[in-house]
Order: C-alpha cells, then sequence, then structure tokens
C-alpha cells in the first residue's frame, strides 16, 4: 500500500506539471486555433536558461527564475508580434503550426549549439532534501511544484474570469473577427497568451528538471506527453487541461508501477494515449470539450 | 409525392416546430412561408436529414424519408439549395456542380486513379451535364472559376445548377433571391418557373419575398411559431385572417 | 572511376570514362590510376589512400549531436588526439592519416547518407552506434570496409569485417554480476533497469545469461525510455522485489534520476552500470573533479560499480601515460572522459592494422581486410582489453574492466578488477 | 445593388476575379475532361531533370535524393488524406512501419520477390488505413490529429513488443531489393546498361523515382475526377458534402486507404534502403516531418508534397555539406545544430512570406509572366486561400 501512495504522489506532482504544459497549450490554442508544437523547446530552453544563471552567473535561484520567465515571456510576444501576426490572419491555419514547429526545431538546436547536450544540474535550493512522513517521501521539489502550480492555475483563473484581458481572451477565442469589430485589441491579446505560454514553459521546464532528474536535452519530448491531456480535458477548456494533465500524469506513473507484463513491455507509454481514445469514443470532444456548432 | 404527417423538431426544451402537416403533389410548386425564426429552414434541415425529429413521418413517394441517410437523398431524388450557401468554396464552379452529381457516378478510386476509359467515359458524360445546368442558369462562362471569388449573386446561381445537376424528383428552395436586388429577383423568378416548367421538378420552396412566392407558387404553407397556421393557394393565403395577423399585414400591402 | 576524373564517385559512369579505366573490371573497382603510380613504391593501393601525399584517410561517422552527443563528443577528441599524436610521431611507417568526420547525430539515415558521401575517399571508417552501424553494416561489408564500430553490441562478433574494441555489452553485465557475487560476495538478488531499445536489450541479455551460475537470480526487470519523466514506478520495483544489485542499462540522463528516486526512497542497493549509463557529470556540474557536486554524487559515491570498456582515467597500465601526454598537448580542454580513452585507444588498434597492411605491402580495401586478420592480438597498453581479430570463436575480447566510483579521483573511477571472465560467456553468444 | 441580370453579369466581368480573364479571353469554357494536353510541360521537364539528375550528384548526394524521392511517396499519401480531404494525421509513421515489416517479414522471412513484397507492404498497410479510417467520422480536426500521434506511440510499442515480426527493440535486417539476378540492388551489385552502370544508390533512387511517378500520376488523376471531388468537398464542408449525395464514410477511409498504402511503400523502400529497422524509427518527428512537407510544399495539391519532401528531406543535409561549414565537433557550433536552426529559420521565414507554400510561389511566378493559370494541374486543388480585396464577399452586397 505504501508503493500506491508514493506512486500517487509522484503522479499527482508529475500530473501538476503536465497541466501547466497542457494550460500553455490551451491558451494559445483557445485564441489562435492552433497547436504550438514550439512548447516543448521553449521548456528546454527556459530548463538551460536557469540552469545557466545559476550555475555559471551565480545569480540566485528564484532571480534566475524571474528572468527566464520575463526572457521567454518577452520572446514569445516578439515571436508572435514579429512574425505570426503576419500570416494570423491568412486562413492557411497551417502555415502556422508549420512555423511552430521550425520555432520549435530552431530552438531545440539553438539550445543544444549554446549549451551543450549533456546533462546539466538546475541549481534549485531544495536538490535531493526530502520531507518524510506516513513511511513515504515527499521531494521538496515536487511538493512546490504543486504548490506551485495550485498559485498559477488560481493566478490563471482570476486573470481569465475578471480581467479585462480574460473576457477579451474568451471574446477572441469564440470569433477573432467578431472580437475585432466590436474593438478588442486580437493582436495584444494574442501576444499576451503567448506570453503566458513562455512563461509557464519556464515553470513546467524547471519542474520538470528539478531533482532527481536535471535539464537534459529529451525534456522538450516531455511537452509532446501532454498532448493525450488536452485532448483528454477537451480541446481549448482550461479545466479540462488541468484536469486531462493531472489524470495523464496520474494514470503514466500508476501504470509504471503496475502494468502486468502480459500487456508488453512499457505500457506505460501508450496507457496516457489509450485513456484517451477511450474517452473519446464515449464523449468525442474530450471531458470538458464543446462541440463546435455546424451550421448549413 | 411528398408528405410529411405530425412532424416536429426540438433543440433541447426549445420546439422550432411540432404537428408540421402537409403534402406536396407531384409536379407542384409549394412554398412555405413565416416570420423570421418561424422554422422554416429547420423544416428544410429535418426534410434533408440534417436534423432529427422527435416525432412525425416524412414520405418521399413511396420510401420512409426517415429512415434514410443523408446521403441517400440524393439517391432518392430530393435535392436542395442552402439559405447561407453551401459551396465549397476553393473548387471551380464546375466542380461544386460535378458534386451534385457524384450520386449519379459509379467509378471508385481505382478506376479514378488510373483514369481507365470507363472513368474517362464517365466523367466526360457528367461533365456535359454539368456544363448544360450551368449554361440553364447562365453562368456557363464561369465554370472554371473557384466558387469563392463569384459574386453573392453568381453564387446562389451555382447553388441552383448544383441542386438542377442532382436530377431530383423533388427540389428544396432554401430562399433563393435573399440578398438580392429587384432585377435578380425576377429574373431568379423567372428561373425557378423555367425549372418548374421545363423540367417537371417537385419544388418546395422557402421564401421571404412575398412578390414571388405569391407569384410563382401553386400553393403556400404559413408557418408560424412552429405552427402551421394556413396552406391553400396563394390567393386564399392572402386573404386569411390569421396569416395576415401574424405575418402579412404590411408585407401584402407592400406587395 | 578513376582518382584523376573530378567526379570520380558518380553513381552512373558512362561507359567512355569507363573505357579510359582500363583496369575498371566493372562493379567495384579497386584499382585506379593512383596504383599505377605506387607500383614503384611496390605498394597496392585503394580507395582512401594517396600514394603521392603518402596519406591515409580514415573515415569517422560519429554523432556530436542528438542524443548520444556528450558521448560521441568525448569520442571524436579521443579519435582526433590518437591521430595528431601518430602523424607528430612520424605517421604509420612514413604514412600520414587523416581525419574525414562526418556528424550523423546517432540517426540511421543519416549514417546512411554519409557512408554514402565519403565511403570513396576512406581507406577504414570507424563508426559510431549500434543501430547506426547496423544501418550500413551490409554495406560496409559488401565493400570489404574495414570498420570499427563504436559501440559493443553483440551482434558484431560474428562480422567478418567489423573491428570493434571492448566486450560486448551482454558479456560485460554477465561478467560483472559474476565478479560482484564471487568475488565482493554480495547477495544474488539482482534487477535490471534498461533502456528500452537494441542496447538495452544486448544488458538484458547478459543479466540473462548470468543467472545460470553462481546462484544469481533476476528477481525484477524493468525497461525505461528517453524522455521519461518519472522512474519511481521503476525503482519501486526493484525495491519491492528485494534486488541488492541493480543494474542500469541506460544512458546517463535515465542513471541520475532512477540513482536519486532510489536515494529519497531510502533503496541503496549496489549499482552495476553498464558503460554507457556513466558519465562525468553524474557527479558534479562539469563533471570536473572539484566542481560543483551533483545531488546525486553521495549516492552514487556509496557503492556503484561500472563496467568500462576502457581503463579509468589515469590508471596505471602500459599506455596511459602516452595517452595523458598526448591529451594535454592535443586536446588539453577535453574534461577527462573513457570515452577518449576508449576512441584514443580504438584508433590505435586501427593504426595496428595499417601498419600490418602497409608491412605487407597492400592498402587495398581486400589488403587491409587481410591486415586485420593477420595482424593477431592487438594490445592497446591496457587501456582496452586486447582485441584479436583471427577467425576464432566469440568476440574479439571477451573479458571486463570493473570500476568502482570514487568521488576523490579525477575521472571518478577507481579500478577494481581487469580481465574478468565468466562462466556464463559461452551462453551469450 | 439593384441590377439587371445583363448589368451583372458585365459588372462581374468587369471585377479581377483571378483566374478567370484567360479563359475568358480564349473564348469558351474548357470542358475537356482530359486536359493532358494543357498538362504542365514545366514538371514533364522537371521529370526529365529527375531522371537525368543522378549524372550530376556525388554519391552522397545522391542517396540523400534517394531518400527525398522515397520519403516524397509517402507525403503524396499524407497530402491525400490531409491536402485533400482534409483529414489532418499524425500517423503516417505507423504506416511507414507497417511498411517496412511487412517487408521484411515477406521478402526475408519468406523469401518473396520484391515484385510481390513491395505492393504487400503498400497493401498490409492499406488495411490497417481502413481499420483506423473509421476513426475520422468520429473525431475532428485536432482531436483526430492528436488521436493518430497515439497511433504512433501505439504501434512503436506494438513494435518493441512483436519481438518475432519486428525483432523487438534490437531491430531487425531487411531484405534488398532483388528482382532478378541482374537486377539486384544489393550493395556492391550493379546494373550494366549498356554503358550505364548503376549502382546501389542508382538503383534504389530510380526504383523510388518510378514508383513516385506511378503514384503523383494516380493522385492527380483521382484529384481531378469524382472521388478526389468529394474529397475536397468533405474538406471545404462536410455536412454539406454529405446532403449533396457524398458518403462521407466512404470518402474519408478511402483517402486513408490511399494515404497509408502509399506510406507502406515508402516504409518499405525506406527500411530496404537502410537495410535495417527498429522501432525507434517509427517516431512522432517522422510523422512531423511528413506533415512538414506536405504544408511547406503547399496543401491540397498533387506537386507541393513532392516539392515538400524535397525542401524537408533533403535541406538539412546540403546545409549541413556546404563548404563553410564545419563538420568538427571540436567545440564550437556543430554543423548539425546549424544545420537544423538554420532549416528552423528558413521554414518560419518562408510561411510568413508564403503561407501557401511552394505551390503558392509556383503558382505565382507563371501568373507574374502573364502566362495561364490554367496551365497548372494543381488549379483545382487549391488550398484555402483568402482572395484579394478586389473579390466581393457576400456579406459585402447583403
Amino acid at each position: 500500500m505504501t508503493q500506491f501512495w508514493q506512486l500517487l504522489f509522484e503522479g499527482f506532482s508529475l500530473g501538476c506539471v503536465y497541466a501547466l504544459i497542457a494550460l500553455a497549450f490551451t491558451v494559445i490554442y483557445r485564441s489562435s486555433g492552433v497547436i504550438n508544437f514550439a512548447q516543448g523547446a521553449m521548456l528546454l530552453a527556459g530548463a538551460y536558461v536557469i540552469s545557466w544563471l545559476t550555475v555559471n552567473e551565480g545569480v540566485p535561484f528564484f532571480g534566475a527564475v524571474a528572468i527566464a520567465i520575463v526572457a521567454l515571456a518577452l520572446s514569445g510576444v516578439a515571436f508572435q508580434l514579429l512574425l505570426l501576426r503576419r500570416v494570423a490572419t491568412q486562413r492557411p491555419i497551417f502555415a502556422v503550426v508549420m512555423i511552430t514547429i521550425g520555432l520549435g526545431t530552431a530552438l531545440t538546436s539553438g539550445v543544444d549549439a549554446v549549451f551543450g547536450s549533456s546533462t546539466r544540474v538546475l541549481g534549485d535550493p531544495w536538490g535531493s532534501t526530502a520531507l518524510h512522513a506516513a513511511g513515504l517521501v515527499f521531494d521538496w521539489v515536487k511538493l512546490w511544484a504543486i504548490v506551485f502550480v495550485a498559485v498559477v492555475l488560481a493566478a490563471f483563473y482570476v486573470l481569465d474570469r475578471h480581467s479585462r484581458y480574460g473576457l477579451a481572451m474568451r471574446a477572441t477565442a469564440s470569433d477573432e473577427e467578431a472580437a475585432l469589430a466590436v474593438g478588442i485589441p486580437v493582436a495584444r491579446v494574442q501576444a499576451l497568451t503567448w506570453a503566458i505560454a513562455g512563461s509557464l514553459a519556464v515553470l513546467a521546464g524547471l519542474f520538470l528538471s528539478g531533482y532527481p532528474s536535471s535539464p537534459n536535452p529529451s525534456l522538450g519530448e516531455s511537452a509532446l506527453t501532454a498532448f493525450p491531456a488536452i485532448i483528454l480535458g477537451g480541446l481549448g477548456s482550461p479545466v479540462g487541461a488541468v484536469v486531462g494533465g493531472i489524470l495523464i500524469g496520474l494514470i503514466e506513473v500508476l501504470a509504471q508501477g503496475y502494468d502486468p507484463s502480459w500487456l508488453g513491455n512499457n505500457f506505460y507509454e501508450i496507457a496516457p494515449y489509450i485513456v484517451m481514445i477511450g474517452v473519446l469514443l464515449a464523449k468525442p470532444y474530450g471531458l470538458f470539450g464543446v462541440r463546435p456548432a455546424e451550421r448549413l | 409525392m411528398l408528405s410529411v404527417c405530425g412532424l416536429g423538431l426540438r433543440f433541447g426544451r426549445l420546439t422550432a416546430f411540432e404537428d408540421v402537416e402537409f403534402t406536396v403533389a407531384d409536379g407542384e410548386l409549394f412554398a412555405v412561408i413565416g416570420p423570421n425564426g418561424a422554422g422554416k429552414t429547420s423544416l428544410f434541415n429535418v426534410l434533408s436529414r440534417v436534423y432529427e425529429p422527435f416525432a412525425g413521418r416524412v414520405r418521399l413517394g413511396e420510401r420512409d424519408l426517415l429512415r434514410l441517410r443523408p446521403r441517400e437523398l440524393a439517391g432518392a431524388g430530393l435535392a436542395r439549395t442552402f439559405q447561407n450557401l453551401a459551396l465549397f468554396g476553393d473548387l471551380s464552379v464546375l466542380d461544386n456542380v460535378l458534386i451534385g452529381r457524384h450520386h449519379l457516378m459509379r467509378c471508385g478510386a481505382l478506376r479514378d486513379g488510373v483514369f481507365s476509359r470507363r472513368a474517362r467515359r464517365e466523367e466526360r458524360a457528367h461533365r456535359t451535364a454539368a456544363l448544360e445546368a450551368l449554361a440553364f442558369v447562365g453562368i456557363d462562362a464561369w465554370a472554371d472559376t473557384p466558387a469563392s471569388t463569384l459574386p453573392y449573386g453568381l453564387r446562389k446561381r451555382t447553388e441552383l445548377a448544383r441542386a438542377l445537376a442532382m436530377e431530383p424528383r423533388v427540389l428544396l428552395l432554401d430562399e433563393p433571391v435573399a440578398g438580392m436586388g429587384e432585377g435578380e429577383r425576377s429574373e431568379i423568378s423567372e428561373l425557378v418557373k423555367r425549372v418548374h416548367g421545363e423540367h417537371g421538378v417537385t419544388i418546395l420552396l422557402v421564401e421571404h419575398d412575398m412578390g414571388m412566392v405569391m407569384d410563382v407558387a401553386d400553393r403556400v404553407l404559413v408557418l408560424d411559431f412552429g405552427r402551421v397556421i394556413a396552406c391553400d393557394t396563394p390567393a386564399v393565403v392572402q386573404r386569411d385572417p390569421r396569416v395576415i395577423r401574424a405575418y402579412l399585414g404590411e408585407g401584402l400591402e407592400a406587395a | 572511376m578513376t582518382s584523376n576524373h573530378p567526379r570520380r564517385v558518380l553513381a552512373l559512369v558512362a561507359a567512355a570514362a569507363l573505357a579510359l579505366a582500363a583496369c575498371g573490371t566493372g562493379g567495384s573497382s579497386k584499382s585506379s590510376s593512383a596504383a599505377a603510380s605506387a607500383k614503384s613504391a611496390s605498394i597496392t593501393t585503394g580507395p582512401g589512400v594517396d600514394a603521392s601525399t603518402k596519406t591515409i584517410t580514415i573515415g569517422n561517422i560519429g554523432a556530436i549531436t542528438g542524443p548520444a552527443a556528450p558521448l560521441g563528443s568525448a569520442a571524436l577528441s579521443g579519435t582526433k588526439t590518437a591521430i595528431a599524436a601518430i602523424n607528430d610521431a612520424g605517421g604509420i611507417d612514413g604514412w600520414k592519416l587523416s581525419l574525414l568526420f562526418k556528424d550523423a547525430g546517432y540517426v540511421p539515415q543519416r549514417h546512411v547518407q554519409e557512408y554514402a558521401a565519403i565511403n570513396q575517399q576512406i581507406a577504414v571508417l570507424e563508426s559510431f552506434g549500434s543501430p547506426t552501424t547496423k544501418a550500413i553494416q551490409s554495406q560496409v561489408d559488401a565493400a570489404k570496409l574495414v570498420t570499427a564500430p563504436l559501440s559493443w553490441d553483440s551482434a558484431w562478433s560474428k562480422d567478418p569485417i567489423l573491428a570493434p574494441v571492448g566486450t560486448p555489452y551482454a558479456l560485460d553485465i554477465a561478467n560483472g554480476l559474476h565478479y560482484l557475487v564471487t568475488v565482493k560476495h554480495l547477495a544474488p538478488k539482482v534487477g535490471i533497469i534498461y533502456q528500452n531499445d537494441e542496447y538495452g536489450a544486448d544488458g538484458l541479455r547478459g543479466a540473462m545469461a548470468a543467472t545460470k551460475h553462481d546462484g544469481i537470480k533476476l528477481v525484477a526487470k524493468a525497461p525505461e525510455n528517453l524522455g521519461d519523466t518519472s522512474f519511481t514506478a521503476q525503482v519501486q520495483k526493484m525495491k519491492a522485489a528485494g534486488a541488492d544489485i541493480v543494474v542500469i542499462t541506460a544512458l546517463p540522463n535515465a542513471t541520475g534520476p532512477i540513482v536519486g528516486t532510489a536515494a529519497s526512497l531510502g533503496y541503496t542497493p549496489t549499482y552495476l552500470l553498464q558503460g554507457p549509463s556513466w558519465l562525468e557529470p553524474l557527479m558534479t556540474a562539469t563533471g570536473a573533479l572539484h566542481a560543483k557536486p551533483t545531488p546525486i554524487a553521495d549516492a552514487l559515491a556509496k557503492s556503484t560499480y561500472v563496467m568500462s570498456f576502457a581503463t579509468p582515467w589515469g590508471n596505471n597500465v602500459p599506455g596511459m601515460p602516452a595517452m595523458l601526454s598526448a591529451w594535454r598537448h592535443y586536446a588539453p580542454t577535453q574534461l577527462p572522459s573513457i570515452y577518449f580513452t576508449w576512441a584514443y585507444a580504438q584508433t590505435r588498434v586501427v593504426a595496428a592494422i595499417l601498419k600490418k597492411a602497409i608491412e605487407d605491402g597492400d592498402l587495398s580495401r581486400a589488403g587491409i581486410a587481410k591486415a586485420r586478420l593477420n595482424v593477431g592480438a592487438i594490445d592497446t597498453g591496457g587501456l582496452t582489453p586486447t582485441v584479436n581479430y583471427s577467425p576464432q570463436p566469440g568476440p574479439p575480447s571477451s573479458s571486463s574492466i570493473i570500476n568502482q566510483i570514487d568521488a576523490n579521483v579525477v575521472g571518478f573511477l577507481k579500478p577494481v578488477a581487469s580481465g574478468i571472465t565468466s562462466p556464463a560467456d559461452s551462453a551469450v553468444s | 445593388m439593384v441590377t439587371e441580370l445583363g448589368t451583372t453579369t458585365v459588372e462581374t466581368r468587369r471585377q479581377p476575379l483571378p483566374g478567370t480573364r484567360s479563359t475568358h479571353g480564349s473564348g469558351g469554357v474548357r470542358a475537356d475532361p482530359s486536359r493532358r494536353g494543357r498538362a504542365p510541360l514545366g514538371w514533364g521537364g522537371a521529370w526529365v531533370l529527375a531522371v537525368l539528375l543522378p549524372f550530376w550528384l556525388s554519391e552522397g548526394q545522391l542517396s540523400t535524393a534517394t531518400f527525398i524521392v522515397i520519403g516524397a511517396i509517402g507525403a503524396l499519401g499524407l497530402g491525400v488524406l490531409t491536402g485533400f480531404a482534409g483529414q489532418v494525421s499524425l500517423g503516417q509513421a505507423f504506416f511507414l512501419g507497417v511498411g517496412a515489416y511487412t517487408a521484411a517479414v515477406l521478402g526475408a522471412d519468406h523469401g518473396w520477390n520484391a515484385v510481390l513484397w513491395i505492393p504487400a507492404a503498400g497493401v498490409v498497410a492499406a488495411m490497417f488505413g481502413a481499420l483506423i479510417g473509421p476513426t475520422a467520422l468520429r473525431l475532428r480536426g485536432l482531436y483526430l490529429a492528436i488521436v493518430t500521434i497515439g497511433l504512433v506511440y501505439i504501434g512503436q510499442n506494438v513494435f518493441t513488443n512483436a519481438t518475432s515480426l519486428t525483432g523487438g527493440p534490437e531491430g531487425r535486417a531487411l531484405p534488398t531489393v532483388h528482382f532478378a539476378n541482374w537486377l539486384d540492388f544489393s550493395a556492391g551489385n550493379t546494373l550494366n546498361l549498356g554503358g550505364l552502370t548503376i549502382d546501389h544508390n542508382g538503383l534504389y533512387y530510380y526504383l523510388g523515382l518510378l514508383l513516385l511517378s506511378l503514384s503523383a500520376l494516380f493522385v492527380w488523376n483521382l484529384s481531378r475526377t469524382r472521388t478526389g471531388r468529394a474529397m475536397q468537398a468533405v474538406r471545404e464542408r462536410e455536412l454539406a458534402a454529405s446532403v449533396l449525395g457524398v458518403n462521407l464514410a466512404r470518402t474519408k477511409v478511402t483517402a486513408f486507404v490511399i494515404s497509408s498504402f502509399l506510406a507502406g511503400v515508402s516504409g518499405a523502400l525506406y527500411g530496404s534502403f537502410i537495410s535495417f529497422a527498429q522501432p525507434g524509427d517509427w517516431s512522432l518527428t517522422i510523422s512531423i516531418q511528413y506533415l512538414a512537407a506536405i504544408i511547406v510544399g503547399g496543401m491540397g495539391t498533387v506537386m507541393g508534397p513532392i516539392l515538400g519532401s524535397i525542401v524537408v528531406f533533403g535541406l538539412p543535409d546540403v546545409i549541413q555539406n556546404l563548404s563553410f561549414v564545419s563538420q568538427n565537433g571540436g567545440g564550437g557550433l556543430s554543423a548539425t545544430d546549424f544545420a537544423s536552426i538554420v532549416y528552423g529559420v528558413l521554414i518560419i521565414v518562408f510561411l510568413v512570406v508564403q503561407p501557401e507554400g511552394l505551390m503558392g510561389l509556383a503558382r505565382r511566378i507563371p501568373r507574374r509572366l502573364g502566362c495561364s493559370e490554367g496551365s497548372m494541374p494543381e488549379q483545382r486543388g487549391d488550398p484555402p486561400r483568402r482572395m484579394t480585396a478586389a473579390t466581393t464577399k457576400p456579406e459585402d452586397q447583403q
């Protein structure tokens, strides 16, 4: 039973980080209908920037996190305003998707070129310390991940529901042209979503590379694990992203711990997808997704 | 030809219409009118199997229409145009019309892909037919233009050509002159009359334009708040006090 | 296909061009006009050998990017150092070596492309990685191009032209377990966490073979993947099964979290790391001795053994002083790495084969292939186990070096035994 | 806006409608279904160039070209599914893998001739396509795309576990193409054709080019006849197409079948050329590359995926082998990193400038030169695009 509770904790903590990634996907998707394939590369960049600032430049850890968040958020805004904005009004949404793929490729290689491909040290204050309670081990970095995610989600909720920009984001999400027509600064709203995505990427990168892991080039692929999360929850639904992310984290870790051998090796890797497909068979638009209106 | 019996449609708790009953005779031009939101287009969407009614029966000739799947309607002889236009924007006008003949064609992917003699022959024959339909509505000169680049009026005509090319027994026209100028309206009215006359098609027409309806229709059904309030010849309907009260009032006088 | 033709590597050559080279026999012509000039020096040459400048080109398709880059970069540095050292010492009987390096990022498709690009310009090849080398194996076999794979896949043993240096993964694990159980008297309950690919499968095979002897029991096995974010479940499996020895056949990116997770859970087995699972930066931030220790350094230093295909940095073996001086001279910025040592030794093995071919007066591909068979045992001065490519049952080398992690030595590895073999070896091959 | 029909017509004619003037200028409509007479000389020329290409290439470049033609077959397939039928799929890597392992089992284990195992690889992959196609009936857009990502992961898992067929994680050898003793593609063998010597790389290149040409012809025919029209109608307006008599299920499944057939053939050739395959070869990265190829090339066109393949499968290698790019790993920017950074940036810049991809560009050049737009076979498969301001929107008229 100890094992079960331990895995439950690990899964929940991992799921919280997935929720951050899924939320980043959702925010951009809602405002522009694009899946940002560069999210993984942004996450990777965030983790390496933190590591570089703390280990090589001696910046205090939280200062480094703040700098990384600002840097990534500004880069996201610049990317949206300087490049994406020029194509976003065109109809081929695929061009925009492809541009994010191009960004991901360039960014991943850029990180490799600048920082090398070795495993690095994150430089966080928690290291390998852990809280021992009830026979379980709670790594501090994982506990903090949960706390941070809760704070970020609360902040996002306030922004989304109770601020001018939240309303603007939701309006843009539902109809870009109409939003433009009633005077919503769609460009600024979309830039804001990229800023949010950049900040979330830094936080997700931070917690994915905390102890016992470390910043390494394969971090970018972890973002792909959040794909089933956004679908499971329902595209474009922030609540869905969070619920989906946590579910995927739990499923992955529990399947890792308990997959029966007759399912073959590495069943845990595909378990999130199998659950996702199962859910879609019952609910084609995910748990919290809305069926788009179809008109003739 | 087409008989509707006790038909009702709901969206959640909202009733679009109920207890709708009428029969359209073979070769008749039958119009459905009513104020905005009366349920006219919803009625069409039920007849073309887009919406599922909660009650009622629809017979098309001998067949139970509600048992057919949407794609089987074309084969059963039912064609329609759309109020808000449903052209395939990137396809040429000719290709749009050829989609209407899809159900009349037989070649599968394999024959098409190798462009077999049969595929060639079929393609040629149906192109000719499609061009005839385009010529009939007067836009054959635009055959190769992408549909999305046409002006509104021509798109409406493309839709009409496409519906005609389907070689239907029953044609559902959803507001064919909506958004058109006076001159174009009368031209489309003439076209509808010609379709009716020359092709001998049964036509079901939803329209706002009273002038057109009174001009072309054999019989008129009036919907108000989802209920049939009258169903008779234009002359009778025009005099029906309930119709005048509910809807026609000023419109009739203007016409 | 003449070397004085600017496009000698055309896939399609007009007959007229062929006619010029009267010696061309169709198919893969081994003669060239350079051969004619070399006749005077009474040495036969082939692709990648220039008799006029006395230069032999060694091809190297490596991986300095991609998932194996940390290993690949150190290895490339070792290769370069060995070549520079040989050339500055006068070359091999007056022949200089030149390196033609291509990076394929550990991607099989790019490996094939780079091979196609350089195979006509090289006399021998060094090829990094198992799946990548397998992608070109049939081509190097057909071209009779002596190829030193930078990997230890068990499949290499049977190839007629490959020149692997080091002991196959599976044997390494079998040998290591045998040593831990019989010499160190550890309890024989073994678990293995392995990467879910051909490399991991090789390690798993070794662990399975080891269970046939010494009372070794494999109580748990768990796969992992590159890019896994949590290793709790794998570690829990080991812990729950009560494994006393945990074999890790992975890459360093996974080794760190596995050991760290176990430490968090208060689980401290003895680790046996397959060579590629180990990298110096697991101990300190940069991999240098006095850099900032990593959070898992303590856990690793407790009781961890590393199988190595090369002797640890600074170990007292005959070949070490020469290597260290070459390192200081040619690659001072390279951090001590076992991959450096190993690639350095491998290049010396290649050089030994070439030396034999020069002595035999035949630097054609067939000549080099023959030299590989006839050169006999090649001693790398103790940097790696001795290799021998003469026809023999089993792999070119089957003994292993085992080291223990020590936080206080350069390179963090302290050799505890070498030349280990195990009764399970025959079961592996 | 009260006008007579005649007036409307004249007015409309005065409007600059791209693509109409030339046809009207020449008077009348091209109703001839076989437009092959007008079929682009440009593409014919490009094909001849492709045939002669190996004469100019080094062996390394030729192997890159071979990967391009082989990859283009799979990209063409994805072009049918995603470009024509509008079903976004990231599952192409799975079908490539199925094709490769079918080739391995039939060609190597059962000793079939390549004449049989190449099409068989397509057929087996197509059968999987037919099984998976129906999901597209229930799932739309990105939901479908991400379910196909799941397909890739599940596929890799199955490939890893089905050791007897795939060799498991260790991978397995694939058969070399061998038609007859005089036509054997294995390394070291050559084909002598009256003075021409074609080696391993060259043989694979020509086989790939042949199959690519046949596939492209098939897809082009498809695009201008009933099946292709139905696919495009489904892409544009699924519900309307259905009401007009298009069988959605059949159309979507057909698109999946054709797409996965071509992917299967492509995967079999790819695996055979590399001679070795392991589950890691059929990853999401590969799927994304295929999607990239059709987007960069231009969606909804026949030539787009092929042009895109040249960029996606060829460009990184070309950049990497530029003479000024250092191949040395001794610190500094590695050639691979340099190549992928440049490649990523090029893709971004190109699509910002030309969102319709290479075909958008190709379409523009003849227009600039004053040629008829109709000279392009892809005219009718144009990707969605917003017209210029000169075009009247319906809303403006109401």
